[in-house]
């Protein structure tokens, strides 16, 4: 195990994949010569030289078109967005291009692709920099959607992305680049995707959390446990596939489900957990499922009001003790 | 040609012939649909072009006209003394502004993206004193606050928006990226590179449908002409004959990225031909420059009533944004372009023309760095919104009931 | 009350707010000179000349780009998307300009925007061209979406959603257009957003489905009522505001509810309704809410597979019998 | 200038020197966020754009290369007298195969959309003739049983496909906008116009990684010029000089709209300047004037190491699609059109050339006749997908088990 930051675990990822295969490659905005934005590719342009870490133009729809086409013509490229904000100028070469080409063509084509980069608000960024993804690209078929909350998830995860021959939305954090924490450093260290992590066991109430909200799941289960109640925090940590057996499985035990979703609520990745969970999980519930999301409306600037947007563990807190009758 | 036509089986006339029958016939994709009447109806014009293509190759000669700096004087450009001086406020005043937006970042008054304007101020004054304020728009990227303080902004406004107020200019709803001033045409302020340029056609547009002759500025960095909004915005001004001047102002890096690596052809002031756009360049060091050039431009669509293309070509002297440390200038780079800078050059200018002594433009100075000081104050006074206030002008509707 | 195609009264409900209001301007691909790609438009350049019915390029993000442009500066556009599949590629527009700019401008600008056109599959046009667009539209807040299932709906909502001063998705149906059914001719015909029509009322099971599926639903409805059930069949018509309000009072009634939703599933507008109903009905509830979707596969091509592909009454009646633990 | 500069208070050279510095200890928006340590490495060179503008005018000059009709013969493009004939059966047999397709879409054996190439064939077999199959690729949009047949196809393939059987090369999962062909290259067939552009730039930058000198043409029509794709593709190709032809198939209409009424600019083949190719325009209706342009293309990438521009201007007979009874034409315009046939062209200059008598040509007319009428049979005989095969290539793994 290493100590690492979260955007150093996505670069040991993308790195060791790089060295054990040439056909991978990572192009995007200010990838290479500036390190990344975010300082995610640091040092890799030096490692892998200009041919296999490009740069691009401002132009998502052209740079996500030219890693569909190389996918189709025997490359693995990793597609970074500087934030998946932008993502939306390049949205038909992601949802029209990158998961149809195999099915339409009747499977002929593999599509071993990676768009990754850092995924929902960051702080005081305002309306059109604070979008949260996950439920657009996760309605798309032939799209797999990753969303890890911790640096060591990120490795292995991204490893696996990788190595997919399906195209993955991948899904990181400005907010947690900074993160610290242990990482594996195993050889080939892969974590399967559509595979949930238990963070914290507990019998009163099942709490579901990706990416941020995770540590805000955590939080709450903190403050629930200072009150008396044990809460099972469970990081999906792929959104498609979605783990929904070991969602299942909590809730059969805790009878109760709090999601954290810090997206806007209408037609969520939450509002899917819902349905799957009362579709199978019906004679369980002794209380409706609650969510916690981002309100209805754009994010603002005014930092007590992003504040306000965002799900907070004191919320979180509420909506256990809700679904607990314990208010 | 035409009697091989006559003597063949496969042109496909008859098959044309029938296809149209087909329309009428054809089996409809459910029982619900059916595809609407077909109409023939109009009359139709040959289109111009022609399969017959000329021999030998087609040449054509351009011309695109230049503003360098150092050329224009401010009485022929019809600004009055005054006038001139009051230029030099303006450029100072977004100097001074933007000085302390940086300390205020610092100082954590301000959050968010921070991007800095120093360095391009010849652009924004030079263009808005070209325009007729409150009837012609602007509309910009999130590099705003100097075109903001342009047009007219109070500088209290825009601090207090830096600073999350609801005295902002956005009510603290937009922060820096979306200073916005509805009376004075200050269309924004957007954050998503290259996405506000096709605004700027549907501006122009509903002034060309109201009848009005007010024109609209639309500026954008080197790095959004990459986008393909670029390309669609102005196909779309140039078919409908819309009312813009497209102004790049290139800065020479979007962030990190220099000019010359991201462009196939990095002559920017060139990319209006695919439109067919009067072109051309201009120096965004010299206030004059860019207004004699902007001018020119407005009175071009005045004239030929076609959109055109200027690229004015500047320096940012700070980093992309606030966390941004520049380190991928030349080195010398930065100071051989701040020798060029545009508020010395203006400074000088009306020194050497008597239009101000060193005492008054030091005292215009002071005089402007209190008025920022003010606002500072002004900003930091003022409170945030109302917690409430989250739900508010997300729909037209005051208390709109369903939002979750 | 006249006999009317959808598609003319869809027209009707354009062409008399244009003669109403001089600041409606109709623009898209072939609106004009063809009449529309699917005759939606028929005659309008004739009668409002091509200052107001304006033929664009195959450019959406550029023209959408200028309705929202035209509606900040006083004008009140309608945007024809021939299909919404092209929306994709004007995506960035719809959902960062057109519901962001006002809450980002401090409520300085109004939106009076109408993006319309149809929406969701239409036949054996494979996988790009067969996109349901209702779950993203109405994750973005700022946005509102209709999507009528009958020509009188078509005709109010289109006209009350011309008279909104927000950004409305309109949805429409290619393989609706030619549906007749009786129209209101009164001379001021809105219906309000966020009011559903109850269209069979019943006490055993409630069907909720939209646009196209709403026929499905009444059909399902038919058969059921063979063998003894009566469904109460609802149309939300609008998706955002949803009338989450009538859907419960019919979930209380009927303590069952299944939804019909041609979309794919995950994160769709069926999970949202239910994420809802549970939470507001969850004690009324006897059954698991169920969905019918479309397949969580992108649409094929082969006739037998679109068939399979497209929610039907067979599958609805079973989920109903389901619920009604009558299989 | 240096000196004024050195008397300047407010030339923001101290500031930016501080930003640098700030970048490492600005506040952090989270406890959660740092921002990776910056770094101070590499040399930068200087950007080659000055900000001193040139005096007077810049001019330019341009030369765009022809490719008239009737002006080259098949020997002298390398074509002995037996491939000459081939070009003719290519023809042909895209013919034929379209004519079928148009009366089985009236029988309902062919469904979805259906948009027929009839009067483009010269631009398909020009050019595939041109590239070394197995290794150079193509890509075009949904107008594409022409190109797939071009590149080999079997017509027994694609028929099926367009009757929604298995035995389709793209196993009835994609029908008419959608052929694909993994082995020959045949990279789609695609359906949102403009979105298979840049596609092409990865297909070409993957030849380029891996080392091969493979180049891809990459197909469109006049409509998905407007589409930003194209600029974004363009820029993108240029910059990375990708191994890439854009090819822009004219024929005069997107849908109902002439190319004159939606361009600023209708000449297309210009459109290339932006990114500084090589651009010229070649007649459509002659397969040896396609093939002479395509090959100087390609060759042209492998002197410059450049991609390129070509429009072909060319013709479509019937309407847009099945449904479309193309009414918007100008009177006698398809006619006139139609007497400058490719195939009608073709047949003329064989019998001219001594290459073939009128009865080998109508031979080839009916063995192409009965090939496509065996296509047809096994098309109709073969079977539809099994109802599984919806779940199918979905993802790569089989039986993948995460699907609702
Ligand atoms: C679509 C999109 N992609 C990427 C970004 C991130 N980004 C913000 S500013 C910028 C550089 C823009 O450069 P330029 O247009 O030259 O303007 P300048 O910053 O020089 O004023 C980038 C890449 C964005 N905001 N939007
Ligand atoms: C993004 C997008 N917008 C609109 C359409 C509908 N559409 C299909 S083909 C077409 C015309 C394209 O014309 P052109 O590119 O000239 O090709 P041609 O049909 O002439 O071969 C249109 C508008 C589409 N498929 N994709
Ligand atoms: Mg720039
Ligand atoms: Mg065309």
């Amino acid at each position: 195990m290493a100590t690492l930051q979260f955007r150093e675990a996505l670069r040991a990822a993308m790195t060791e994949e790089m060295e054990r295969d040439d056909d991978i490659f990572l192009i995007g905005e200010e990838v290479a010569e500036y390190d990344g934005a975010y300082k995610v590719s640091k040092g890799m342009l030096d490692q892998f030289g200009p041919q296999r870490v490009i740069d691009t133009p401002i132009s998502e729809l052209g740079f996500a078109g030219l890693g569909v086409g190389a996918a189709m013509n025997g490359l693995r490229p990793i597609v970074e967005f500087m934030t998946f904000n932008f993502s939306y100028v390049g949205f038909d070469q992601v949802v029209n291009n990158a998961p149809n080409v195999r099915y339409m063509s009747g499977g002929q084509f593999e599509m071993p692709i990676v768009f990754r980069g850092p995924n929902g608000a960051a702080g005081q960024l305002a309306a059109t920099h604070s979008n949260s993804t996950e439920a657009l690209y996760s309605n798309f078929p032939g799209l797999k959607v990753v969303s890890p909350s911790i640096p060591d998830d990120g490795k292995g995860l991204l490893k696996t992305a990788i190595r997919e021959d399906d195209p993955v939305i991948f899904l990181e954090s400005e907010l947690m680049y900074g993160l610290k924490d242990e990482v594996s450093e195993e050889a080939d260290y892969t974590i399967p995707l559509g595979s949930a992590r238990v963070a914290r066991e507990g019998s009163d109430v099942t709490i579901v959390a990706h990416s941020k909200s995770h540590h805000v799941a955590m939080d709450a289960a903190e403050q629930l446990a200072e009150k008396g109640y044990e809460a099972e925090v469970i990081d999906p940590r792929t959104i498609k596939p979605l783990d929904i057996d070991a969602i299942v499985e909590s809730v059969v035990k805790t009878n109760r489900l709090v999601v954290i979703d810090e997206s806007n609520p209408f037609a969520s990745v939450a509002s899917e957990i819902t349905h799957r969970v009362q579709d199978r999980a019906f004679d369980y519930l002794d209380a409706p499922i609650l969510r916690v999301t981002a309100p209805d409306v754009p994010a603002p600037y005014a930092p007590n009001l992003m504040d306000a947007y965002m799900p907070g563990a004191d919320e979180t807190v509420d909506k256990c003790l809700r679904v607990l009758y314990a208010e | 040609m035409a009697d091989q036509n006559e003597k063949t089986k496969t042109d496909g006339t008859d098959e044309a012939g029938k296809a149209a029958e087909a329309a009428t016939t054809e089996p409809q994709p459910s029982p619900l649909s059916d595809n609407g009447e077909s109409e023939a109806s109009r009359q139709h014009p040959w289109t111009e072009q022609s399969i017959d293509i000329p021999d030998g190759p087609i040449e054509e000669t351009l011309s695109f006209e230049t503003y360098p700096a150092d050329q224009f004087e401010h009485d022929e450009l019809g600004f009055d003394d005054d006038e001139a001086f009051d230029l030099l406020r303006s450029m100072l005043l977004q100097r001074r502004f933007e000085n302390r937006c940086r300390q205020m970042y610092q100082r954590q008054k301000i959050s968010g993206f921070l991007h800095l304007y120093i360095g391009q101020e010849a652009v924004s004054t030079g263009s808005v004193n070209a325009i007729r304020l409150g009837e012609d728009s602007i509309i910009t990227a999130y590099r705003d606050h100097g075109m903001g303080l342009a047009m007219g902004i109070d500088p209290e406004d825009g601090m207090s928006e830096l600073f999350g107020k609801r005295t902002g200019c956005s009510k603290g709803k937009g922060g820096s990226m979306h200073f916005f001033d509805h009376d004075r045409k200050m269309m924004g302020g957007h954050g998503i590179v290259g996405a506000h340029i096709p605004l700027s056609t549907g501006i122009a547009f509903a002034e060309k449908y109201q009848g009005t002759d007010n024109v609209c500025l639309c500026f954008f960095g080197d790095g959004a002409m990459h986008q393909g909004a670029f390309r669609e915005a102005c196909n779309l001004a140039g078919i409908y004959d819309l009312p813009i001047v497209f102004i790049c102002e290139n800065n020479q890096y979007a962030m990190g990225t220099a000019v010359d690596r991201a462009f196939a052809k990095p002559d920017l002031f060139k990319h209006g031909y695919n439109f067919d756009f009067p072109c051309s360049l201009a120096s965004g060091m010299d206030v004059f420059s860019v207004n004699k050039a902007v001018g020119d431009h407005i009175e071009s669509y005045a004239r030929e009533g076609q959109p055109s293309m200027l690229e004015v070509r500047t320096y940012r002297y700070q980093g992309h944004s606030i966390t941004d440390p520049a380190d991928y200038r030349a080195e010398g780079e930065l100071d051989e372009r701040q020798s060029e800078d545009a508020i010395v050059r203006l400074q000088q200018y009306l020194i050497n023309h008597d239009l101000a002594t060193e005492d008054e433009i030091d005292a215009l100075d002071d005089e402007v760095k209190q008025e920022v000081s003010d606002a500072l104050d002004a900003a930091d006074a003022a409170d945030f919104p109302d917690e409430e206030a989250i739900y508010d002008d997300v729909y037209s509707q005051d208390d709109y009931p369903f939002i979750a």
